[in-house]
């Protein structure tokens, strides 16, 4: 039995929010690949629209953050928790701003058909979401087992990145007709890489919550 | 000169001997009394009468004249000096006022009781035409612990939080209600543990009732219960000898044979009712205190 | 809203409770102010009258030892042989019985803090009422033939007196000792201690210093009382009327001559107002007595 | 006032029962005999109460007059005593008291000249053997100067002669008095001969000892009539109890305490009288 | 908003010194306005003269007004007495009457007159409910409350103003003088009591007046410097003096 | 005068620590275009090792403000110069980043001659690292219009984006064989256009450090 | 690591009750070391164990050993006063005897033995200027140190210790009763004094634990349950009673 009913309370609803945030910013990855797939002008607004609203979601956050350390004078694991809240939705920003990105894409490349229907771009973006959701369970749970394995599997999505550059490269030489929009696809690539990149980042940061132990940067 | 370790246990055994005298000093004076009046204190002794030439008297009336008059002085005594105790404690402002009261308390406090007795002597004996009366000697004892009963009323009083009376007043009591209500009870064990040992203080005092209240008890009838009767007892304008009093007139005007045991016996009771004053007080003032504070 | 603050329009028992409580308590605090003024008036007119009524040069009753009341002609009223003997007497009271109340009250909360809450503590609290006839029944039954025996004399003697007041005040000083020294902040022996002073050096030191101007109020009031008491000298100091030449020679003091004689003597006459000059004389000395105290317990406070 | 007031009121009330509250002060040569006689008096008297204090003569004489009490007992006259306006103190003389010279049982004589006598209330002779008796300082115990005693003592036995400052002991009541000169060695002192016990010894004065046979007779001077006073005439109980104490139920009380009967007297004083 | 009390213009005199500045401030209705500010600059001062505890002190001179729902608490016609009743006030150290825990409570009814055993009965159950206290304490109300903790000696104190209905709390560091766990639970306390009361409460603890306060008001040499929202004042005060007196740092 | 000397001074070196960093990134984002432009695989590998002492410094700042918010119970402007370190230090890292992507690229562009002088690049290069230069100085002396400008100036940038990329995406389509470089100059632009994103987010940060508000992400 | 005091599986009882349970320990020469722990763990108990101030009640028992140097501080033929003056004692509260600053100061020296003035001028000097309080009294020094303010006070009672130059100097939560800006200088004096002396310090101020002490040590119900560097103390604790406790959470 706790005897700090507020704080721990202030405790939850940021993890709540940042758990929001978090499925927010999964939801407007997929989206986004989504639209760009199937080249659904309508759906990458919506993930366009739904920028900002992660955008608050993160001041938000980092609002609460602020006021938790201003009142509660926190230590040891809540102080992880308020410190790993105001790192993480950097990266989660991040992840939303590339879901934007690409959102961008897919309105600009619907417009043509696609030049080849994309197949190694939705598993970039599968793999991504799924260290994201990973992560956020990760983060639930605290489980670090997890979370360690979220980190390795950064390593695949550069793998796929590196190969799916090189075919867009690929494309692009056979038929510089093709270039705007390969061009396009690479920063999609790029992108996900990215966002697999940020994703690791945030496996790190609940590594650090639950052990308080920041892992070196490889 | 000698280390200062050496100067340590060197004091400390000259503590310790002065520690062991003292309470050997105490328990031989004490002891002497008992055991010297010990053969005296048997239920005939306290309760029959005196004799004025044979040998074999009590010291009944006395008994009784030393609690009545206790009584008599406590009813005055009580009131006012609760009452000043509460006008210093809570009304009186820092002030010439105050300051005149306080010399006032501590002068009537210092004066040596002969000389209330004196005073007691051509005021309530002479002035009044009462005579030697146990309410002249009740007054005189009262003027003599009036002090006494103000300043323990005062710092137990005082002692009480001032956090109580805020309280008091926080909850929208008027300075009165606070006075009777919260600070009053919370004085309680302070006040209770203080006027016992005035008790004791008049029990015990002689120099202001000899020109007072007399030296001698008339017999009384102890069947006469009306106050206004001379015979009663309960008649306090009648003289009376307490206690202490009458071991003084034994020893010097008596002719009585076993003066002697007479005055040792007598000792011996007052002692013991010092003793039986001086835990009572003890035992009550912790008990309510356990009571108030909540302790067991 | 505005119902709850108005005035209620004045509640009469309201009011009488709140005046008629504080103006009892009021008159009794006039009370005692005027009692005393009334006592000290008293006193004062009586005392003076010697010097008003019958002429008597204050000199002679200070520093004459010539006391000759019962005389037809030209009777002397020096009071001086009293003033010594109770001066004498108290003072031999207190040197008895400071150095073993200071080292008990040591002892008590110093040495032994358990002895001396549990035993020493009630037992002095006893002593301290125990009544003065008591104490001079005990002297005059115990100590005079002990030291007619033993010592010499006559028994009744300065010494007897000076023992039983000593007796009476030792309790008095060494429960405002004990309680000055009680009442010293715990954290001044700690520190002393935790300097590496021995127990003695922080005794000597702090605590003692700290507690002179408490201690030297409980000699003062010891001092007050020794002069002040009546019955347990008179029945002990043989009241001749005489400066004693020794411990051991009898003789009287301002008390004892004014218990034996002011009953006896008829109001108005110089004899009988030479003795309300000395309860004059003894109020103001234990008037000095209580400014002194005040004195000692502003300084006690200051450095509190 | 209550107590003197009320009683007076309770006694007209009935004055076919004798009944209320006095209270008689003053000399303790007389004490004795007044307690014993006032116990007496209660005890025929159920309702009535006397109450008598010791203090010394100047005590009930001061008290008498001042009306704090309604008898005032005293060793010597009213008009003795500096300060009493013996005019308005009416005199009854319940019986005639006999003081004897008591010395402590270490003092092989037993008896003193006058001069003698004198020589050592005055301080000249200072030792026992001076007078034949045993190498043995003496120590004087005194009453006060105030007492009744001292004042007869002087009156008869000194011949008026100051005694000396200074010396000896003083006590304030004669069974201090008493129990000083037993138990101190060499002590001289006197005492109403209602005080004299065993445990001390009176001397002859000129060869004529303390007796009641030598008092009555004029032989042995030291004695005194003892008195008590009132304020203007007694009425009521005081009135009824001083009836009493001249009533023959008293003399056999006179006699066993040691007192005489003013009857018996064959010599009698005035105030003036030497 | 809705004022339950506005200060205007209030000068406070210690005799000759102005302890009180010129301070004007509205008090939102079931708010908890928290009072900062170093030692001695005033805010018990402040604090007394809303419930006129300060009347017990000789030497007080005021000026301006307090209009507790908008009657000046300083008209001469205001019972005092009343007003207290209506403006209870919490201290800094416990204060409970030596007496048995149901007569602490029942304490205030009974001196405004209620002496029905059943109106008290209710009463103290109620107010000891309202303080988060019964169930601590209700196998024991006839024992002392001396024998309370710390913490629970200062909610029945806050129970016992609640038995007399007040409108306004005034806390005068309620907290200073207990352990943190104590402290707590009376912060949390005063959280759900905002609801019913307006509560002022004065602290040396910024982090509780951040806690527990929606609004703050920092004094300084008897001075109203800012006041705000509590989470401006303690993220972003406008004045020097109170960013450096709330960052620990002094001129 | 201050009673909190050892708070201060912890906050002066967390400061200093930030200061360093900003350096040390603007250093980074410097030479690795250096050597990009002037193919100096060197200074790549240069900038490509310093980036570990970049990852480890944010650590190292990230420690110093967990460790002040666990001592110092930090309210106001305290507070939001450590909340401002925790948070400014992940964009400095990802300027970082950058700038060792960047060099990586140099290296690899290395070994051929470039498609052509590069102008443009260098030029968008020095309006990112300006605007870096220009947070840090704001930084340090707190200085709102500054970070303001700052905040304008990522207009040009993207304006300098746009027009860069366009004329890639035309060398492309020109010359398939410029493909590959063209692609990696085009990351390189959006890098740098990345750069001065995140140079904004710290000039906002720098504003709310000073005023106590947050600005709206636009 | 240098180890100035060594605790080994000491025990200590008040009669039967266990107070400090096989508490084992290390302290590193010149560092400070917190002890933090709920009122009543034992923190103040253990800390007069290593100077035997616990000598002075008569129930206490004692088992295991505590080396100061080396040498066990209960073998029987230490001497106890010695002790005391290698390793000396700041308390709760400010304890500054009623004398004089200077004679404050020249007590501990003076019992030692120490009676030349000039020596003494010296000594109080250095020991005033070791507690950074020199300037702010150089000017009256023969006042009366009660005249201090409180924080002045405790930086007296610590020069006074200074002048009988322990080694060791034990803390007893040194900044309970002073305002926040004396408990600042006091933090920033102990922050200096670690480079000469060996410090432990009971707090019941977390973040003051964590301001000054390079380790800390929790205590509960007699036992050390964590002991490890401050850091990782406040932000990463092993064990979770220390984490409940730090984060102000109890069972
Ligand atoms: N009864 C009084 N008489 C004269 N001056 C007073 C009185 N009470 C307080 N003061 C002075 O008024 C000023 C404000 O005191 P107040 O008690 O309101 O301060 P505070 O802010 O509550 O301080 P703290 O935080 O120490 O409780 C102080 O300078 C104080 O000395
Ligand atoms: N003299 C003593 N006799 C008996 N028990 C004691 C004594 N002193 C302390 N104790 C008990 O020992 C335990 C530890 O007390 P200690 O004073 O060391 O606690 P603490 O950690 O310092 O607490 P605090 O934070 O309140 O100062 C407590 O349970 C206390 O009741
Ligand atoms: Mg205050
Ligand atoms: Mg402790
Ligand atoms: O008491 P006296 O009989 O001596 O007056």
């Amino acid at each position: 039995m706790t005897t700090r009913h507020t704080y721990d309370q202030e405790l939850e609803n940021l993890r709540q929010d940042i758990l929001r945030m978090g499925s927010l910013v999964q939801m407007a990855i997929h989206d986004a690949v989504q639209s760009l797939a199937k080249q659904d002008v309508e759906l990458a607004q919506k993930v366009i629209d739904g920028d900002d609203v992660i955008d608050k979601l993160e001041i938000d956050i980092e609002d609460t953050c602020m006021l938790l350390i201003a009142k509660q004078q926190p230590l040891a694991r809540d102080l992880r928790i308020i410190a790993t809240g105001l790192k993480i939705t950097t990266d989660m920003e991040r992840v939303g701003d590339h879901a934007f990105d690409i959102a961008k894409i897919a309105q600009k490349t619907a417009k043509q058909p696609l030049i080849k229907p994309l197949i190694d771009i939705p598993r970039m973006a599968a793999m991504a979401q799924k260290m994201l959701q990973d992560s956020l369970e990760a983060y639930v749970n605290l489980d670090i087992a997890l979370a360690e394995q979220v980190c390795r599997a950064d390593d695949a999505v550069d793998d796929l990145y590196n190969q799916v550059f090189r075919e867009l490269l690929t494309y692009m030489m056979e038929d510089p007709h093709t270039i705007t929009q390969a061009t396009q696809l690479m920063f999609v690539t790029r992108y996900l890489e990215r966002v697999a990149d940020h994703t690791t980042n945030i496996a790190e940061w609940i590594i650090y919550l639950v052990t308080g132990q920041r892992l070196r940067k490889k | 000169m000698i280390g200062r370790k050496t100067a340590d246990r060197l004091a400390t055994g000259i503590f310790y001997a002065i520690g062991v005298t003292v309470v050997v000093g105490l328990v031989l004076f004490v002891g002497y009394l008992v055991y010297h009046g010990w053969s005296e204190l048997n239920l005939h002794f306290l309760l029959s009468g005196p004799r004025f030439t044979k040998a074999g008297g009590g010291i009944g009336p006395q008994l009784f004249d030393s609690i009545y008059l206790l009584v008599l002085a406590m009813i005055i005594t009580i009131p006012v000096g609760l009452s000043a105790g509460v006008y210093m404690a809570e009304y009186a402002r820092p002030g010439k006022l105050t300051d005149t009261l306080r010399l006032c308390i501590e002068t009537l406090a210092s004066l040596p009781s002969i000389i209330i007795g004196l005073f007691g002597l051509i005021i309530f004996v002479n002035l009044t035409g009462w005579g030697y009366t146990l309410f002249g000697g009740a007054l005189a004892v009262a003027v003599l612990n009036l002090p006494v009963a103000t300043r323990i009323s005062e710092d137990a009083i005082r002692n009480v939080p001032q956090t109580i009376r805020e309280a008091s007043y926080g909850l929208g009591a008027t300075q009165w209600q606070t006075i009777t209500r919260a600070v009053l009870p919370a004085a309680l064990p302070g006040l209770l543990t203080g006027f016992i040992i005035t008790a004791g203080r008049v029990f015990g005092e002689a120099a202001a009732l000899l020109y007072t209240a007399g030296m001698s008890t008339p017999i009384l009838d102890y069947s006469n219960l009306n106050p206004f009767s001379g015979a009663s007892p309960l008649n306090p304008f009648r003289p009376g000898a307490t206690l202490a009093v009458y071991i003084w007139k034994v020893n010097s005007e008596g002719l009585v044979p076993d003066a002697r045991a007479i005055a040792d016996g007598a000792s011996a009771v007052l002692v013991l009712a010092i003793l039986v004053f001086n835990l009572g007080s003890r035992y009550l003032g912790i008990r309510l205190n356990n009571r108030l504070t909540g302790r067991q | 809203m505005d119902k709850y603050l108005q005035t209620r329009r004045l509640s009469w028992r309201y009011i009488k409770k709140e005046l008629l409580g504080r103006s009892v308590v009021t008159a009794c605090g006039l009370f005692i102010i005027i009692l005393t003024l009334f006592l000290v008036f008293f006193i004062a007119s009586q005392g003076i009258d010697l010097f008003k009524d019958n002429h008597v040069s204050l000199s002679h009753f200070l520093f004459s030892t010539s006391w000759h009341p019962d005389r037809d002609q030209a009777p002397q009223v020096g009071a001086l042989i009293f003033i010594v003997g109770s001066i004498v007497i108290s003072l031999l009271a207190l040197a008895l019985s400071t150095p073993f109340s200071v080292g008990l009250a040591i002892f008590m909360t110093e040495i032994s803090p358990g002895l001396g809450k549990k035993v020493l503590q009630p037992a002095i609290e006893i002593f301290v009422g125990i009544p003065s006839v008591v104490y001079g029944w005990v002297g005059l039954s115990l100590l005079v033939p002990f030291i007619r025996t033993h010592i010499g004399g006559m028994g009744f003697s300065v010494l007897a007196g000076g023992l039983v007041l000593a007796l009476m005040i030792f309790p008095t000083i060494t429960s405002i000792s004990a309680d000055t020294l009680r009442s010293l902040p715990h954290h001044y022996k700690e520190a002393s201690l935790a300097l590496g002073a021995t127990r003695w050096q922080t005794i000597r030191r702090i605590l003692l210093p700290s507690a002179t101007p408490g201690i030297l109020t409980g000699v003062v009031l010891g001092l007050a009382r020794a002069f002040g008491e009546a019955l347990a000298v008179q029945m002990v100091i043989g009241n001749t009327i005489k400066i004693p030449g020794s411990l051991l020679q009898p003789t009287t003091n301002l008390t004892s001559i004014m218990t034996m004689d002011m009953g006896n003597t008829v109001m108005g006459t110089m004899w009988n107002n030479a003795l309300w000059s000395m309860a004059l004389l003894l109020f103001i000395i234990s008037f000095s007595f209580i400014l002194l105290i005040r004195k000692l317990g502003a300084i006690g406070a200051m450095t509190k | 006032g209550c107590g003197g007031g009320g009683t007076q009121k309770a006694n007209e009330g009935q004055k076919t029962q004798i009944s209320g509250n006095i209270t008689a002060s003053g000399s303790t040569a007389l004490q004795p005999l007044a307690e014993k006689a006032a116990q007496q008096f209660g005890q025929k008297n159920p309702n009535a109460k006397v109450i008598v204090q010791g203090g010394g003569s100047g005590t009930g004489l001061t008290q008498v007059a001042q009306g704090a009490v309604q008898i005032g007992d005293s060793d010597i006259f009213a008009e003795e005593k500096s300060g009493i306006n013996a005019g308005e103190l009416v005199d009854h003389k319940v019986c005639v008291v006999g003081f004897a010279t008591v010395v402590n049982k270490k003092v092989t004589i037993d008896n003193l000249t006058h001069q003698q006598l004198l020589d050592i209330f005055t301080g000249k002779i200072t030792n026992w053997k001076e007078v034949g008796g045993p190498d043995l300082k003496i120590t004087i115990v005194n009453r006060p100067a105030s007492s009744g005693t001292r004042a007869t003592f002087k009156k008869y036995a000194l011949k008026g002669a100051e005694e000396a400052t200074g010396i000896g002991l003083q006590s304030d009541a004669s069974g201090t008095v008493l129990k000083t000169v037993a138990e101190t060695d060499g002590a001289v002192s006197y005492l109403a001969l209602s005080y004299v016990n065993d445990s001390v010894k009176a001397l002859k004065l000129d060869g004529v000892e303390p007796t009641v046979a030598n008092i009555t007779s004029g032989k042995y001077p030291i004695w005194s009539y003892e008195h008590m006073y009132t304020k203007g005439q007694p009425t009521g109980l005081t009135k009824d109890f001083l009836d009493y104490m001249g009533s023959d139920d008293v003399k056999p009380l006179i006699k066993q305490l040691g007192y005489i009967p003013n009857s018996d007297m064959k010599v009698s004083r005035t105030a003036t009288s030497n | 908003m809705d004022y339950k009390i506005e200060v205007n213009k209030l000068k406070l005199y210690y005799g000759d010194v102005l302890a009180l500045k010129k301070i004007t401030i509205n008090i939102v209705k079931n708010s908890v306005l928290a009072l900062i500010g170093p030692s001695g600059c005033g805010k018990s001062t402040f604090l007394k003269t809303i419930n006129r505890m300060n009347d017990l002190i000789e030497t007080v001179k005021i000026e301006g007004e307090i209009l507790l729902d908008g009657m000046n608490v300083y008209h001469p016609n205001v019972d005092v007495v009343m007003l207290r009743k209506r403006v209870g006030m919490v201290f800094q150290r416990p204060n409970p009457f030596p007496m048995s825990i149901y007569d602490n409570i029942a304490y205030g009814p009974r001196i405004h007159g209620q002496s029905n055993k059943g109106k008290l009965d209710e009463i103290v159950e109620k107010s000891l409910r309202g303080a988060a206290l019964w169930d601590e304490v209700k196998e024991r109300l006839t024992s002392s409350a001396m024998g309370l903790s710390g913490g629970q000696q200062q909610r029945l104190c806050i129970a016992r103003l609640l038995a007399v209905e007040p409108e306004v709390l005034l806390m005068d560091e309620p907290c200073s003088a207990l352990d943190p766990i104590s402290t707590m639970k009376i912060e949390e306390l005063v959280t759900e009591l905002k609801d019913k009361y307006t509560i002022v409460m004065v602290t040396h603890n910024m982090q509780q007046a951040a806690r527990v306060s929606d609004f703050t008001g920092f004094f300084l040499n008897g001075e109203m410097v800012e006041y705000d929202k509590t989470d401006a004042i303690f993220t972003r005060p406008q004045d020097n003096r109170t960013e450096d007196y709330i960052t620990g740092r002094f001129g």
